[in-house]
C-alpha cells in the first residue's frame, strides 16, 4: 500500500502501545463502544501497562473493550462520566480498588477540549446545587451561579478516526466521532487507529475536523465498523 | 380509579410531550432522553421538529430497521437510528455547547422525583451499584425547556411528586413541565401549576398521589389523551 | 430556484436588516475582507440603524465594508482585535466618538464561542503582563497566572458563508470562514449571508461545518469570492 | 562596520531563522508574522515544516501568482496564498487553540523592543495613531518558542535590544531566540545569551548597539549568512 510506504506516523499497534507508561493519564474516545479505538485498547490489555488512569466517557461492558483493563487490574483511577453500563466499576470503587472521578458529560468535554486548546479552566452551569458541586469553587456572573472546572489534560489519548491522510489529517464516521476530536488536542502524545489510510492531499481541506498537527502515531485498525 | 395499564399510560405521556412539540410553526431542536422519552419521537408529526442526540449528531431519524443497523449510527441510549436529510455530526464538545448554550429548545427526561421546588433528581439511587451522571445535568441545566416524562407513581404506589427531593437532585429548580399519565403540571416563577388532568381521575385522587403542593392553572382543562 | 422556494428562513436583505434595532450589539464576521457579508454591511449602511456596538476583528477600510459603518456615524463602540488597517476609528475613539475595547484576537474568539456554549467566563494567558490585563481579575493555577475573560454576547450575529441548504445547514469557503462559525452560536438573532443555496440533503452531514440549529435567518450574496 | 543596506539584512534574518526550523526530522507547526516573518518561509526547503496562519488555515503554500490571487484564501497578513496538498480551514477559535494550547511549536515576529527579561514590545507605538492588537499576544503567549526576528537597530541607530521595555508590551517573558542581522541571541532562564555574531562585527561594536545586558553562550561562533 503506497500510502503506507508515504506515512511517516504509521507504526504497529503494539509498537505504539510501548510509547504508554506505567502510571499514565489516558484519554479514550468512544461513547458506547461507538468510536473507541479497539485495536488500540486491545494492545492496551495485552501490555499489562498498569497504574493507568483512564479518562473516557464510559469505561464499556464487564471484562469488554475497555472494561477488560479493569478486570485486569491496570486502572488506578477513572474521570469520567457514565460507568451504569458496566456495574464492576461500582464495585472496585466501592472496594476502595480504584478512584472514581464522575464530571457530567458536557462538562468533561468541554474540560478536555480547554486543555487542548490552553484554557486552565472555566465557569459552567451544570452541577450547580448537586453533589457534583461539593469542593467546586463557585463564582456569580449576572444573576448565576457558576462551577469552576479545571481543564482535563492527559499524558496520551487513544482515539478512533474513519480515515487519515499520510500526513496525520483525520475524519470521522457519524456518531463515531464523539470525543475524539476533542481528545486528539489535549494530550501530549495522539494515537490514533484509523479504518483506513488515504494519500496526502485526498481529504477536502474543508471537511478535514482533526488537522495532522495534532495527530503523533497512526495504527491502522480493523475498520470494525 | 384504577391504575392504567404500564404500556399505556407511558403511550399517553409520550404522545401528550408530543403534542406540544407538534404546534410549533418555527424549528424547534428536542433532546429526548432514555425510555419514555424516546418513545415522544413516534408521535412528532410537525417537520419543523428536530431531533438531537448529545453524543453528537442533530436531525435523528427513527430507530434502524434490523437490516439498517450501523453500529456507529447511535443515540445517546446506544440504540442504532437512522439519518434524515440535512443531518450532521459534530463532537460530544459542540454538541454539549448546543445544549448548554440554550440551543436546544427542550429536553425530555424521566425522573425518579421532582419537588415542588422544580428539581429534579434522576440521575442516581444511591446503593453503591451505579456510578455514572452523564449528560443529564448538562441538558437539565443547558435546554431552554426542561419536560419531565415520568409515571405518576412508582410500581410499588408511591407518589413520584414529592414535597423535597430525597435522592442527590440532578438539577435546582430547572424543571418546567411534569407530564405523567394523570396530570399535566407547569413551573411558573417557582409555583406548580396544575394544567390538565387526565379523563378518568379527579382532583381529590390527584392529590392524594401528588406530595408536592400545587394550585389549578387558570387554563385547567381535561387532558387530551391518544384516541 | 426550487431551493428557495423550499426554503422558510430565506428573507430579503431589507428585511433581515430590518430586524436590527437600534442600539444593538452586533457581531461581524470577517477578517482582512475575507469572508465579511458584504451585502448585509451594505444592507445595515442604507438602513441607518445606529448607536451599533460593532464586535468584529476588524473594521474594513475607512469609508469601505464595515469602515462605512463609522463614516456613517452608526457605531457607538467596537469591541474587537485590529483596527490598524483603519485609521478613522484611531480618529474617532480620540474624539471621543466611540468606545473602543480591544480584546487579543484568540481571547475576542473564544470569547466569542464560549457565549455561544454557555461558558459565561474562562481563564486565559494571553495579554497577562500587558495594558490588556488592567481592570482583569487574575487567578493562578499550577504556576502561571491567568486573565479572566467574560463571554462576549450579542443580539445579532451577520455572518457570510458558502453554501446554506434550505433548513440553513452552513459550510464555508477557505479562509474566509474565520470567525463566521463561531459568531454563528453567539447571537439571539444569527442571518447568515450566502454565495448559494442548495436542497436539504444536498450538504454531506460529515462536513456541516456549521448545523441550522445557529440559523435563524438566509439572506442570498452576490457569490463575491 | 558599515551598517548592511536593509534588503540584505532582511534576508540575512529571515534565511537565519528558517535554518533553524529546516534542521527539524519531525512535523514542525510554524506561525509566521508580518514582514521579515513572511520572508522565512522562503528559505524553508524542509517538508517537514507546516506553515500555520491565524486567520485559520495549516499548510499555507508561497504567495499566489497574478493569474491565481483569490481574495478569500489569505494569510493573516491579508496577502493571498496558495494551498498545499493536506492543508486545512478552521474557525478563528480553533486556529488559536491550536496557538494558545502549545501546538504549535514556533512564532516568527517582528519587535520594536526586547528587553533583558525576554519582554517584547510589538502591537503598538502610542501615538494615538493605531487601535489594535490582533493575534500578537496570543502568540507570544501560546507557541512554545518565540522568535524575534528584526533590524538590529532602528533606522535612526537607535538599539532595540535594550534594558526594559519602553513601549506596552505584548508578552511578559515569552520570548525565547532574537535574530537580527547581526547577531543570534538566546534566553535560558530569564538570561540573555549571545549565539552567534555576524562576521562582519566585532564583540564591541555589538555591545555598543545592545543595551540589553548580555553573556556569551558556551556554544558561541560566527553566525552563518546565505552564500
Amino acid at each position: 500500500m503506497d500510502a503506507a510506504k508515504n506515512c511517516r506516523k504509521l507504526k504497529a499497534i503494539d509498537e505504539a502501545i510501548g510509547m504508554i507508561k506505567k502510571g499514565s493519564r489516558v484519554l479514550i474516545g468512544g461513547f458506547g463502544n461507538a468510536g473507541d479505538p479497539k485495536k488500540l485498547i486491545e494492545g492496551l490489555c495485552i501490555s499489562g501497562t498498569d497504574e493507568l488512569v483512564v479518562m473516557s466517557n464510559d469505561l464499556g461492558s464487564p471484562n469488554e473493550g475497555l472494561g477488560k483493563l479493569l478486570s485486569n487490574n491496570q486502572v488506578r483511577g477513572l474521570i469520567g462520566t457514565y460507568y451504569n453500563w458496566n456495574p464492576e466499576v461500582a464495585m472496585a470503587y466501592n472496594e476502595g480498588k480504584i478512584f472514581v472521578e464522575l464530571v457530567p458529560q458536557g462538562t468533561f468535554a468541554e474540560a478536555v477540549r480547554a486543555a487542548g486548546v490552553g484554557i486552565p479552566a472555566f465557569y459552567t452551569l451544570s452541577g450547580v446545587g448537586t453533589e457534583i458541586a461539593k469542593g467546586k469553587e463557585e463564582k456569580t456572573f449576572g444573576e448565576k451561579t457558576y462551577l469552576l472546572q479545571e481543564a482535563l489534560k492527559a499524558d496520551v489519548a487513544l482515539i478512533k478516526a474513519h480515515k487519515a491522510d499520510v500526513l496525520g489529517n483525520l475524519v470521522y464516521y457519524k456518531t463515531a466521532r464523539n470525543f475524539n476530536p476533542v481528545m486528539a488536542m489535549a494530550a501530549d502524545l495522539v494515537i490514533a487507529e484509523v479504518d483506513e489510510l488515504v494519500p496526502g492531499g485526498e481529504l477536502d481541506p474543508e471537511s478535514i475536523v482533526t488537522p495532522h498537527i495534532f495527530v503523533d502515531v497512526l495504527v491502522l485498525g480493523g475498520g470494525d465498523r | 380509579m384504577k391504575p392504567l395499564a404500564e404500556e399505556v399510560a407511558k403511550k399517553r405521556i409520550a404522545w401528550r410531550i408530543a403534542q406540544e412539540f407538534n404546534k410549533t410553526e418555527s424549528p424547534l431542536f428536542i433532546n429526548l432522553g432514555v425510555g419514555i422519552p424516546t418513545m415522544v419521537a413516534d408521535y412528532i408529526t410537525n417537520n419543523q421538529v428536530f431531533l438531537q442526540a448529545e453524543n453528537g449528531m442533530l436531525g435523528l431519524g427513527p430507530a434502524a430497521s434490523e437490516e439498517k443497523k450501523d453500529r456507529m449510527l447511535i443515540n445517546a441510549g446506544r440504540i442504532p437510528i437512522t439519518e434524515t436529510p440535512g443531518c450532521s455530526f459534530f463532537d460530544s464538545c459542540t454538541s454539549f455547547g448546543m445544549i448548554r448554550g440554550g440551543h436546544v429548545d427542550a429536553t425530555v427526561i424521566g425522573a425518579f422525583e421532582v419537588d415542588g421546588e422544580g428539581n429534579v433528581a434522576n440521575w442516581i439511587i444511591p446503593n453503591g451499584k451505579q456510578l455514572g451522571v452523564g449528560g443529564a445535568m448538562d441538558l437539565v441545566a443547558g435546554a431552554r425547556q426542561v419536560y419531565i416524562s415520568m409515571t405518576h407513581c412508582t410500581k410499588q404506589g408511591k407518589p413520584k411528586m414529592i414535597e423535597t427531593c430525597t435522592l442527590p437532585i440532578t438539577g435546582h429548580g430547572e424543571v418546567d413541565f411534569v407530564v405523567t399519565e394523570l396530570a399535566f403540571f407547569r413551573f411558573e416563577k417557582g409555583r406548580l401549576l396544575l394544567e390538565e388532568i387526565a379523563p378518568e381521575v379527579t382532583l381529590e385522587e390527584l392529590k392524594t398521589m401528588t406530595l408536592a403542593p400545587f394550585s389549578r392553572s387558570q387554563n385547567f382543562r381535561v387532558m387530551p389523551v391518544p384516541g
